[in-house]
């Protein structure tokens, strides 16, 4: 019996108090409560759309595990790059891609970030050198540790984020991709999102031995877990394991345990986890957590909650609007790209 | 080490792809070589002999065991602004970095709908005759012509053997190039450096009327000596080196078909789902009502590679084979 | 019916979790369907309180399929958009509805089986002519082994026979088997040629030389085979078309002007000759005279779509090439030239791209640079037309009853009389005199 | 510039056209376009390669001067005179 996790409070839609005075604080805390809240709200929707087979083929949510892409990207430059996965919407929003280019990937439009061609898992978009997500487990680290070959021998300090779950850690070309990292000591940061399960295995049922931290570190680099659960643990150890990096002392890996409150994807029936088990890690929602920290210090209100919730629906309602509107790719347009398009003659 | 002669009267294969290296590594320093023994070995066929002391270990890296991983490590590296040579030491052990080839380099650039070129280059030596046995002897460029997104070359001449390399490097897409491990020690004039080498086109190694006779990289040279032997018998074979078996050279294909209205294809891959098949269908389908015979397809008889020679001989494409092919189509009597 | 996974067509409601009547909130489990796979929740999306349960548990329905209507929260909410569509008469799925529209099934009259005016997958299939009926019995189309054998013939036996009109079935085969192979057809129509002559060309871009990569002597010890091509070629020409010839006069007083004006401010590098001028106009008249661009095939004319000008170029060590240059009427005098430039360079050094051998659909023969007056071409089949340029010489002209000497070139024009009549050839060529009249607008 | 270097030059200019030319052919008073049969492309890269290798701009109507190759070395040799060799 799985339940989408409720909204942080039960948003009344009561009419906004004060119009026009903006007395919303900027910190950084509230921005990173208002890209959660973005990244979940966006991903309920995309069930429902799921539902009405708007968006078809597979679709990998990363509902309860809001506090990694923030916070990592967070520590980012622009200059850095991005490597990702499968369960990728929380790295892309976080990285600055906008819904509507997400939205209409996955309504297989032209307006898409790959031009309907990739659909959830291959979203990629080379202005915010985000080398996109990837279906085959562990497939994106040997492409991160070449991209970050390629940052050392140009000399520039650009650090490569390689974003992977637990699964890839079973997978021969982490092995690989560690060892020549470490090896040549090159610019990239290992971010481990261990949510506890490999689709349908659990951590002690796909590892000897499940710290995946002391594993990583036998390969010759820093390594060390954090809460992949709160938002301010993962800064903190994002832009420490990225300055290590850019230091040009190596690699690090950085174990973020986390945990996802809906299945592996929309068509696992999520059968093998027991229902506790995820209620409990419920009550670690890195969502209300923040609320009812920034609340206790008096910087968040009702008012600001309803806003940020309003914002999000208009944004997320205006993205639909703009996927279903936009065209499909021509198929006349089918073999573009397959290799690049010859030099314009002149 | 073979003594580097200044005023070189013979230039083996080897020496031609070392010099293309070492040419390409002095004209863009975006070009680095990375591989299994490629530095202090020299190479395991002994084709980087040398560089490593000349360019220094940044730009020839030695990599430990992991195909999947330096592949991958090439196909980043090339999206992050390098002109990569990654040396695969033989395509028997390239399986083991399929998935980054064709899941990664070759559909990138479609997948992101253009946003992300991948301009690697590959070299890897195929083929068998040198009694490996079956494990190091595959020839599977077929499998890798299957893929769209590659450019799959297989230099079969020292002309080729130099000057692949710089438009294969020059080209944003990535190429493989297969080296008949054979070839290394042949040797030949050195090519002439102000003719330009394409990666586009077959060539016609010997012109004749009566029959074509279809190859690439190491059995050219059984083809070659099989069209001289038919001569001798009075049939003029036309003799094309595919050179690029993807994207495949049609139009050379055709016109010398529609010539000579028979077709012997040489293919040291597997018969079934060869890229002899291949081939063989495109002539079907493009120039039926030119041909006079059946088209042959001279290939390795479809068994692991045995390790004793007279088996391994037995096993793969000869010239006997070739002439016996061109003698079935130009008399249906023979 | 939601969509719960990548393949999923169908589902089977298995059990409600609510009632008419109770209220549901977003994110609310309200039932659990079995998708062949697995149970899976049903999650309701909106909030509101359940009006109608409408598919009962047990039943298998398509994916879209309306399972129960959620009324308006007494608090006047809009009712929500549910995934099913409510046309006047029927409640159907977007699954439901393409495959009416791929099947040209109108949708308003079709009875629906289901309660609540539900139009389901089966009740549009069972409209549909049942295939199975149509299907041509599978044996009788294959012709019995027995005659099938006799007849071994390769297919370019039959197109020989066929060509020279006389029944394969007549021709003895040489082959071990009977085979009958196309020297057997050459004997039985006795047209003379030795069988061992090199079969004629079908395609385009007569390119008899081997291409200079070719490191081994060997091809240069068979010049004679390139000889032998185009004899061929020329003999099975002269064979099959029946040419007819026009030649004209154009004076050229107007384009040599313009051009060596033009000339003399730019570098000599990007000189322009005659010969391009004679080019362009030709590629501009070609496209506006389909019966002289295109090839004549299978008894008709097949007009190009683009002027794709093949040019014959000499070759040094004897021999002709005729590489094209494609889309030429819509290429500028001065993009002529240097394509023209760059591909007789190439050709000559053996570096033509295969792309620029594809067939031309009309060729220039530019003889007259080697003084002659006027050129007589023979088609390159299956083209339709040949055109033939002399030398630009001075000769005696009238104008206006004034007798002077003006630059002169003949032009001359070899065409297929299948195609075109004389008429349309003598309208191709004065539509080339008067674009040279005006080189500017080139 | 001298006649020695002019003739040595169109020598030299028209072996990069016709690799295989019979240059000795070239004697008094021979048509050198006929000889080495040069087409009006052919002429035109000639005019080129020595406009660029004398430093002298050649004028179409030139063209008369360059028939044979005493005529061609009197050109160069009067024209190029001014320019540094």
């Amino acid at each position: 019996m799985t339940t989408t996790a409720k909204p942080a409070k039960n948003a009344t839609t009561t009419h906004r108090s004060r119009p026009g005075v903006d007395r919303r604080p900027r910190t950084t805390e509230f921005e990173m409560l208002r890209d959660m809240t973005r990244i979940r709200r966006f991903e309920e929707r995309c069930v429902e759309l799921y539902s009405a087979t708007k968006i078809r083929g597979f679709l990998h949510l990363c509902i309860g595990e809001e506090a990694i892409p923030v916070g990592v990207m967070r520590a980012l430059t622009d200059d850095d790059a991005v490597v990702s996965t499968y369960r990728e919407h929380g790295h892309a929003l976080a990285r600055g891609m906008t819904m509507g280019a997400l939205l209409g990937e996955m309504f297989g439009k032209q307006s898409g970030c790959s031009g309907g061609r990739g659909g959830s898992m291959h979203l990629f978009d080379a202005a915010r050198r985000f080398y996109g997500g990837n279906a085959i487990v562990g497939g994106g680290l040997p492409v991160a540790v070449g991209l970050a070959l390629a940052e050392k021998m140009r000399g520039t300090n650009n650090v490569v984020a390689c974003l992977f779950g637990d699964g890839a850690m079973a997978e021969g070309e982490f092995h690989e991709s560690a060892n020549l990292a470490a090896l040549w000591h090159l610019p990239v940061v290992f971010f481990c999102e261990n949510n506890l399960y490999a689709m349908g295995t659990s951590l002690a049922r796909e590892h000897a031995q499940t710290d995946l931290a002391l594993r990583a570190a036998s390969y010759g680099m820093v390594a060390w877990p954090a809460d992949g659960m709160d938002v301010l643990a993962v800064v903190d150890a994002a832009r420490r394991a990225v300055e290590l990096a850019r230091s040009g002392s190596g690699p690090c890996f950085v174990e973020l345990r986390t945990y996802r409150f809906r299945a592996h994807s929309m068509y696992d029936p999520d059968r093998y986890r027991d229902k506790a088990e995820i209620e409990q890690w419920r009550h670690r929602d890195p969502i209300p957590a923040l609320t009812e920290k920034l609340r206790a210090a008096g910087v968040l209100s009702d008012d600001d909650l309803t806003e940020i919730e309003a914002e999000i629906l208009t944004e997320i309602d205006k993205a639909v609007a703009e996927a279903e509107a936009a065209p499909e790719e021509p198929v006349g347009d089918l073999t573009r790209f397959v290799t690049s398009e010859p030099r314009r003659e002149q | 080490m073979t003594a580097q002669a200044t005023a070189q009267v013979e230039l083996t294969y080897r020496e031609a792809m070392r010099e293309a290296m070492r040419e390409a590594m002095t004209r863009d320093e975006r070009v680095f070589l990375m591989g299994e023994d490629v530095g202090r070995y020299g190479g395991c066929f002994a084709v980087s002999m040398g560089l490593l002391e000349e360019f220094g270990p940044e730009r020839v890296r030695d990599t430990p065991l992991s195909e999947s991983g330096f592949v991958g490590a090439g196909i980043g590296a090339a999206l992050g602004g390098m002109r990569p040579i990654v040396e695969i030491m033989t395509v028997n052990f390239s399986l083991l970095a399929l998935d980054q080839i064709l899941n990664n380099a070759a559909t990138l650039l479609h997948m992101s709908n253009g946003q992300f070129n991948v301009p690697l280059v590959i070299r890897m030596t195929t083929g068998a005759g040198r009694q490996l046995a079956a494990q190091h002897s595959h020839s599977l460029e077929g499998w890798y012509a299957h893929i769209p997104g590659l450019r799959i070359l297989a230099p079969a001449t020292i002309a080729d053997a130099r000057g692949m390399l710089w438009p294969a490097l020059e080209d944003p897409d990535p190429v493989l190039i297969f080296e008949h491990g054979t070839l290394y020690n042949v040797s030949g004039p050195p090519p002439d450096p102000s003719i330009s080498v394409d990666i586009t086109s077959a060539a016609v190694r010997r012109a004749g009327r009566d029959v074509t006779i279809v190859t690439y990289g190491g059995t050219l040279s059984k083809a070659l000596d099989a069209a001289d032997e038919l001569s001798a018998g009075g049939v003029e074979a036309e003799v094309i080196d595919l050179r690029v078996l993807r994207p495949l050279d049609d139009a050379t294909l055709l016109e010398s078909v529609t010539r000579t209205h028979r077709v012997v294809i040489v293919d040291e891959g597997w018969r079934s789902g060869s890229l002899s098949a291949e081939i063989s269908a495109r002539l079907v389908e493009h120039a039926f009502y030119d041909l006079d015979a059946p088209i042959e397809r001279v290939c390795s008889a479809e068994v692991p590679m045995p390790y004793a020679l007279h088996l391994e001989q037995a096993a793969l494409p000869q010239q006997a084979d070739v002439v016996a092919a061109v003698m079935r189509t130009v008399d249906s009597r023979a | 019916m939601p969509s719960l996974g990548a393949d999923m067509e169908t589902g089977t409601l298995l059990e409600w979790l609510v009632k008419p009547g109770d209220p549901v909130h977003r994110g609310d489990v309200i039932a659990v369907v079995d998708t062949d796979k697995a149970a899976i929740d049903v999650e309701c999306f909106t909030d509101g309180v359940i009006e109608q349960l409408i598919v009962e548990p047990g039943r298998r329905v398509p994916v879209g399929t309306v399972l129960a209507i959620v009324g308006a929260e007494p608090a006047g909410q809009a009712p929500a958009p549910g995934p099913a569509v409510t046309t006047a008469a029927h409640v159907t799925s977007p699954l439901v509805r393409r495959l009416a529209r791929d099947q040209g099934v109108d949708l308003a009259g079709v009875p629906t089986a289901g309660p609540g005016g539900v139009l389901h997958r089966a009740d549009v299939e069972h409209l549909l002519p049942r295939k199975r009926d149509r299907m041509p019995a599978a044996a009788d189309h294959l012709a019995p082994a027995a005659t099938r054998r006799a007849m071994r013939a390769s297919p370019m036996a039959r197109r020989l026979a066929a060509a020279a009109g006389i029944d394969i079935a007549t021709v003895a085969g040489s082959g071990r088997d009977g085979e009958i192979r196309a020297d057997d057809v050459r004997r039985a129509t006795q047209s003379g040629d030795r069988p061992a002559v090199p079969n004629l060309v079908r395609v385009g871009g007569t390119t008899a030389a081997p291409t200079a990569t070719a490191p081994t002597a060997t091809a240069e010890r068979h010049p004679d085979a390139m000889r032998q091509a185009i004899a061929s070629l020329m003999t099975r020409s002269n064979r099959e078309i029946p040419h007819y010839y026009l030649t004209t006069t154009i004076d050229m007083t107007a384009a040599t002007a313009w051009l060596r004006a033009r000339n003399r401010e730019l570098p000599v590098s990007e000189r322009v000759v005659v010969a391009a001028l004679l080019l362009a106009a030709t590629a501009r008249a070609a496209r506006r005279v389909p019966e002289v661009n295109g090839v004549w095939v299978d008894g008709e004319l097949r007009p190009a779509s683009s002027v794709e000008l093949g040019l014959v170029v000499s070759l040094r060590r004897g021999g002709i090439i005729v590489p094209v240059i494609a889309d030429a009427a819509a290429r500028s005098v001065d993009r002529l030239m240097a394509t023209m430039r760059d591909v007789v360079e190439r050709a000559r050094t053996g570096h033509l791209k295969s792309s620029e051998l594809t067939p031309p659909s009309i060729t220039v023969s530019n003889l007259g640079d080697q003084g002659v007056e006027s050129v007589l071409g023979v088609i390159y089949p299956p083209q339709v037309a040949l055109v033939g340029f002399g030398a630009v010489l001075d000769r005696p002209w009238a104008v206006d009853g004034m007798l002077g000497v003006r630059p002169v070139v003949t032009a001359s024009l070899a065409a297929d009389h299948r195609a075109s009549d004389g008429a349309v050839g003598a309208r191709f060529l004065n539509h080339i005199d008067r674009l040279l009249q005006r080189p500017e607008e080139l | 510039m001298t006649p020695e270097h002019a003739r040595e030059l169109i020598e030299q200019t028209l072996l990069d056209i016709v690799p295989d030319a019979d240059l000795a052919a070239l004697t008094q008073g021979v048509d050198i376009r006929e000889e080495l049969e040069l087409d009006s492309l052919d002429f035109v890269a000639l005019v080129e390669r020595l406009s660029e290798r004398a430093g002298l701009r050649i004028e179409e109507e030139d063209y008369g001067e360059l028939r044979t190759m005493d005529s061609a070395v009197r050109l160069l040799t009067m024209h190029a005179a001014g320019s540094s060799a």
